[in-house]
């Protein structure tokens, strides 16, 4: 019950993450988004690991962490491409965005 | 009075922690939630550190230390500053008319939304469904000895078993942070 | 020696030194110089000045008040903060004596023109600087009686003004008695021509007497 | 047995442990407890175990928060006073016995000052600010072990829960610039932002050193390693050694910046953008932010006391008749007043300055300490290294060499008049 429980969090959690994703068209929250999707991705790492038959060997743990770091190094070449993009088109709207050369 | 501290007395308080992580749970959805919806930028990014902090203290409640204040260090210090910094430093980001016709169309925009609030309804049906009906998740009981990750036993398979994904990770960080710098370095031309 | 971060080194010397030294330093006087205000109190310059008072003569304001309500300060005053009325016998006649004379301290501005312009030395400058009141209003309106001091209170704050203004009214009294008695003497002189007259050649060689 | 020959019982177990006051802190905490039982007993309950804990939790969080609020409030007026005999001035001497009410004083205060809205600033996020900022600051002492055995929270990653914590501060900045909707408030919030951001790094690297030699996160094991002494009677602290003494400079360096302390005390630099993020502040947020600040940097200085100056150790055998944690609050006022003493020196940095000195020297340095810490623990054999001369000799070499090399290279005054870029001069 509990897991389930842990796994319906996560699940909301993700589904309002992409929901951030799909229906803002703000550059930024759509990286907001992204990151509340790796977080729930993270609760089920977290929480398959408190469940799991053999909680010494801490795979999920470090699937946690190393999550973690991919997230931050994520979130902070995504934010220089959004404030690039800004600098190029005064603007962050995502539907803005729709040509490939600078 | 006497027979009413006996009846909370005998409650199965013993079970209460267990639960407690419910609080930081739902308070997290409650301030994703709130993200989503906010129309005010900082607003919006203030809840989602809420949600932030609430999903570490979660990680925390579900034993997993480190790992809750990780979280806490890498995004509350960290990604939140980020995200904060770029919307100061993208000013008028609330999207505006734009020159983009399509986006214009008032019509188009609440499409857009529905769209996106109908994929991401299924995408949580999907998966309710199936943590519901999973006959794993239904059975899982908690491990005999509560599931613990001491700080000595991360850090050695951290240098053991996942040594090579963590010189991949301080490489992608390095990467990361020079990427970064350069993308967002102001061009000489203009 | 000469290092980097040597400079930082000698500066928290330094500080040290003062701290340590403010307290156990045998020149304690000399260093800490905050005077302690309530219980010291600054000793003012002769020439300070804050607002003005009516200085009066003798131990009673009353009778020794020198001010004789001519209004000329009031007249004079740029902020126009005096407000002066004449007093009045029963019979109604004006005397020269003012029966309300009030200063507004929160209008005055210390020009010291009413000072400059009072022809009875009667007004002068105060040095007191600690006027406050619980109102805007009325506690910063002085009246007569608060605003009558002696000449004793005078000397006291300022000496060479007061002494200087003493000798004046001194002057100016002897000055006036001189007057008084040359003008009595003349009056006495010309009734003695005027009875030597009438008496004939018998009294022409008796001579008036000279005053000194 | 009723209650008050319960209440006497206790009471007089209480003014037993008087006799030891080594461990009086810890010995309160488990009469408390006991007295607890009693009276559940006494009701006809047993307590549960929850119930013990949350209550011995209660008073345990009230008795660190009064310590460390008196820390505060001493340091305020203390602070004054040494800043005034610096400049050969009284400081403050008026209210009560030599001027130690003033914090009563200053607490009247600020409470009784209106405390002001502006209209544009955003009501919300202004009003959470200076929660947001004391919060995590009253958070932080309860990581640190005050005597043998005392510690509130014993975690096993205490450092970095430490660290983790003291990230919400840079939010709340940030929420007080932001909100305030003032150009000074949001340009401090942005210099303090960066300050914290960039000296944090020297400041974990440094605190990781100690975490590599030590062997473990938790602050008590820490604290613990340094006791004992070497050569019979030195202490075996850390900043004893020269990994650990440049170590404790560079973290004495990122803790000044970090409660925002001069000579770092930009953010607020009065003379260039009024108050920076507080200048939309009055009244008892003021003093909020003010008495976060304060705590803030006394839990830093209780983390610096107990990685580099042997935490609640004796410095020497003769003085281990003194409580432990009477040494640690000896500690903790040294190293508090040896801010004051800094900020009596030294000037206000320059940002541009500043930026350059953490990511120029401090950098590096931490990282080169982090090289000297190994070299010392693989040369001497890991504990053994306090007898051997390779280790000292090794790590002294690479500390200083580095930091000469460094330190000339940084500090060096280029003669920048003649080849000066003036940028709109042409």
């Amino acid at each position: 019950m509990m897991l389930q429980i842990l796994l319906a969090i996560s699940a909301a959690l993700f589904a309002l993450g992409l929901l951030a994703a799909l229906t803002r068209r703000n550059a930024i929250m759509v990286l907001i988004g992204i990151e509340l999707m790796l977080g729930a991705g993270n609760l089920n790492f977290i929480s398959f690991w408190k469940f799991s038959a053999h909680p010494e060997t801490i795979t999920g743990v470090m699937f946690a962490i190393f999550s973690i770091a991919i997230a931050a190094a994520e979130a902070a070449v995504g934010l220089a491409i959004v404030i690039q993009v800004h600098r190029r088109l005064h603007s962050v709207d995502v539907n803005e965005a729709n040509q490939l050369k600078g | 009075m006497h027979a009413l501290f006996q009846k909370i007395a005998a409650l199965p308080w013993d079970q209460l922690p267990q639960w407690l992580f419910l609080i930081p749970g739902l308070l997290m959805l409650l301030a994703a939630f709130a993200a989503v919806c906010l129309r005010n930028l900082i607003h919006s990014a203030l809840c989602v550190v809420l949600s932030f902090i609430c999903l570490g203290v979660l990680f925390m409640a579900l034993g997993a230390e480190f790992v809750g204040f990780v979280q806490l260090l890498v995004y509350v210090g960290a990604v939140a500053m980020l995200i904060l910094f770029a919307i100061l430093l993208t000013p008028a980001s609330e999207v505006q008319a734009s020159n983009n016709p399509l986006s214009n169309f008032r019509l188009s925009s609440a499409l857009h939304a529905a769209a996106g609030a109908a994929v991401s309804f299924l995408v949580l049906a999907g998966l309710l469904a199936a943590i519901a009906f999973s006959p794993r998740a239904a059975n899982a009981e908690l491990p005999a000895q509560p599931a613990a990750a001491p700080v000595a036993l991360i850090g050695e398979n951290l240098l053991t078993y996942t040594l090579l994904p963590l010189l991949g990770i301080a490489v992608l960080l390095t990467a990361a942070l020079v990427g970064a710098a350069l993308i967002a370095k102001e061009d000489s031309k203009s | 020696m000469n290092f980097p971060g040597s400079g930082i080194i000698k500066g928290m010397a330094v500080t040290a030194l003062n701290i340590v030294g403010s307290y156990f330093d045998r020149a304690h006087a000399k260093r800490l110089i905050t005077e302690q205000y309530p219980e010291e109190r600054p000793k003012l310059a002769e020439a300070s000045r804050s607002f003005p008072f009516l200085v009066f003569d003798g131990d009673d304001p009353e009778k020794g008040i020198r001010c004789v309500a001519c209004k000329i300060c009031e007249k004079e005053c740029p902020p126009q903060c005096i407000y002066i009325v004449k007093d009045t016998d029963a019979n109604g006649k004006p005397i020269m004596r003012p029966k309300v004379f009030d200063i507004d301290i929160s209008v005055c501005m210390g020009c010291q023109i009413c000072v400059e312009s009072c022809p009875f030395e009667s007004i002068r400058m105060d040095n007191i600087y600690e006027v406050s009141g619980y109102d805007r209003f009325a506690p910063l309106v002085l009246h007569k009686p608060q605003l009558l001091k002696s000449n004793a209170y005078y000397h006291g704050i300022r000496p060479t003004e007061a002494a200087a203004t003493d000798a004046r009214i001194e002057a100016a009294r002897l000055r006036k008695e001189a007057a008084a008695k040359a003008a009595a003497a003349k009056v006495a002189a010309a009734k003695a021509a005027a009875a030597a007259k009438a008496a004939g050649e018998k009294a022409a060689e008796t001579k008036p007497t000279q005053p000194e | 047995m009723n209650f008050f020959a319960l209440l006497k019982d206790f009471l007089l177990q209480f003014l037993g442990l008087f006799k030891n006051l080594e461990t009086l802190p810890v010995e309160c905490m488990r009469l408390l407890r006991e007295f607890l039982t009693k009276l559940g007993e006494l009701c006809g309950i047993t307590m549960p175990q929850w119930a013990l804990d949350t209550v011995s939790a209660l008073v345990l969080i009230v008795a660190i928060l009064v310590t460390f609020l008196v820390l505060f409030a001493l340091m305020s007026v203390f602070e004054r006073k040494l800043l005034a005999r610096a400049q050969n001035r009284y400081g403050p001497n008026r209210v009560g016995p030599f001027g130690l009410f003033q914090p009563v004083a200053d607490g009247i205060k600020m409470l009784t000052k209106e405390d002001l809205v502006p209209r544009a600033a955003d009501k919300v996020v202004h009003y959470l600010a200076p929660i947001v900022m004391v919060a995590p600051a009253l958070m932080l002492p309860v990581f640190l072990p005050f005597g043998r055995g005392m510690v509130a929270v014993d975690l096993s990653v205490g450092i970095l829960a430490f660290f983790a914590l003291g990230a919400g501060t840079e939010l709340a900045v940030f929420m007080a610039g932001w909100a305030s909707n003032n150009k000074y408030s949001i340009l401090g919030a942005m210099r303090a932002i960066a300050q914290m951001i960039s000296y944090e790094l020297p400041l974990v690297t440094s605190a990781l050193v100690v975490a590599l030699v030590a062997g473990t996160l938790s602050p008590t094991g820490i604290a613990e390693a340094q006791s004992g002494y070497f050569c019979g009677f030195l202490p075996k602290w850390f900043v004893c050694t020269p990994w650990g003494f440049a170590a404790c400079v560079l973290f004495y360096i990122g803790a000044l910046s970090e409660s925002n302390r001069c000579p770092f005390d930009l953010p607020e630099g009065e003379s260039e953008i009024i108050a920076g993020h507080l200048t939309e502040y009055s009244g008892f947020k003021y003093a909020i932010f003010f008495m976060a600040e304060y705590v803030g940097m006394f839990a830093v200085n209780g983390l610096l006391v107990t990685l580099f100056l042997g935490g609640y150790n004796a410095p020497f055998p003769f003085l281990e008749w003194v409580p432990t944690w009477c040494w640690f609050f000896i500690k903790l006022w040294a190293v508090a007043l040896s801010m004051v003493w800094v900020r009596t020196t030294l000037p206000r940095f320059r940002i541009d300055q500043m930026m350059q000195f953490a990511w120029k020297f401090l950098l590096p340095m931490s990282f080169v300490t982090l090289l000297a810490a190994a070299a010392w623990y693989y040369a001497g054999q890991g504990p053994k290294a306090w007898m051997s001369p390779a280790a000292w000799s090794a790590s002294a070499l690479i500390v200083l060499l580095s930091y000469l090399l460094l330190g000339t290279f940084c500090f060096t005054r280029r003669h920048s008049a003649t080849n000066r870029r003036y940028l709109f001069s042409e």
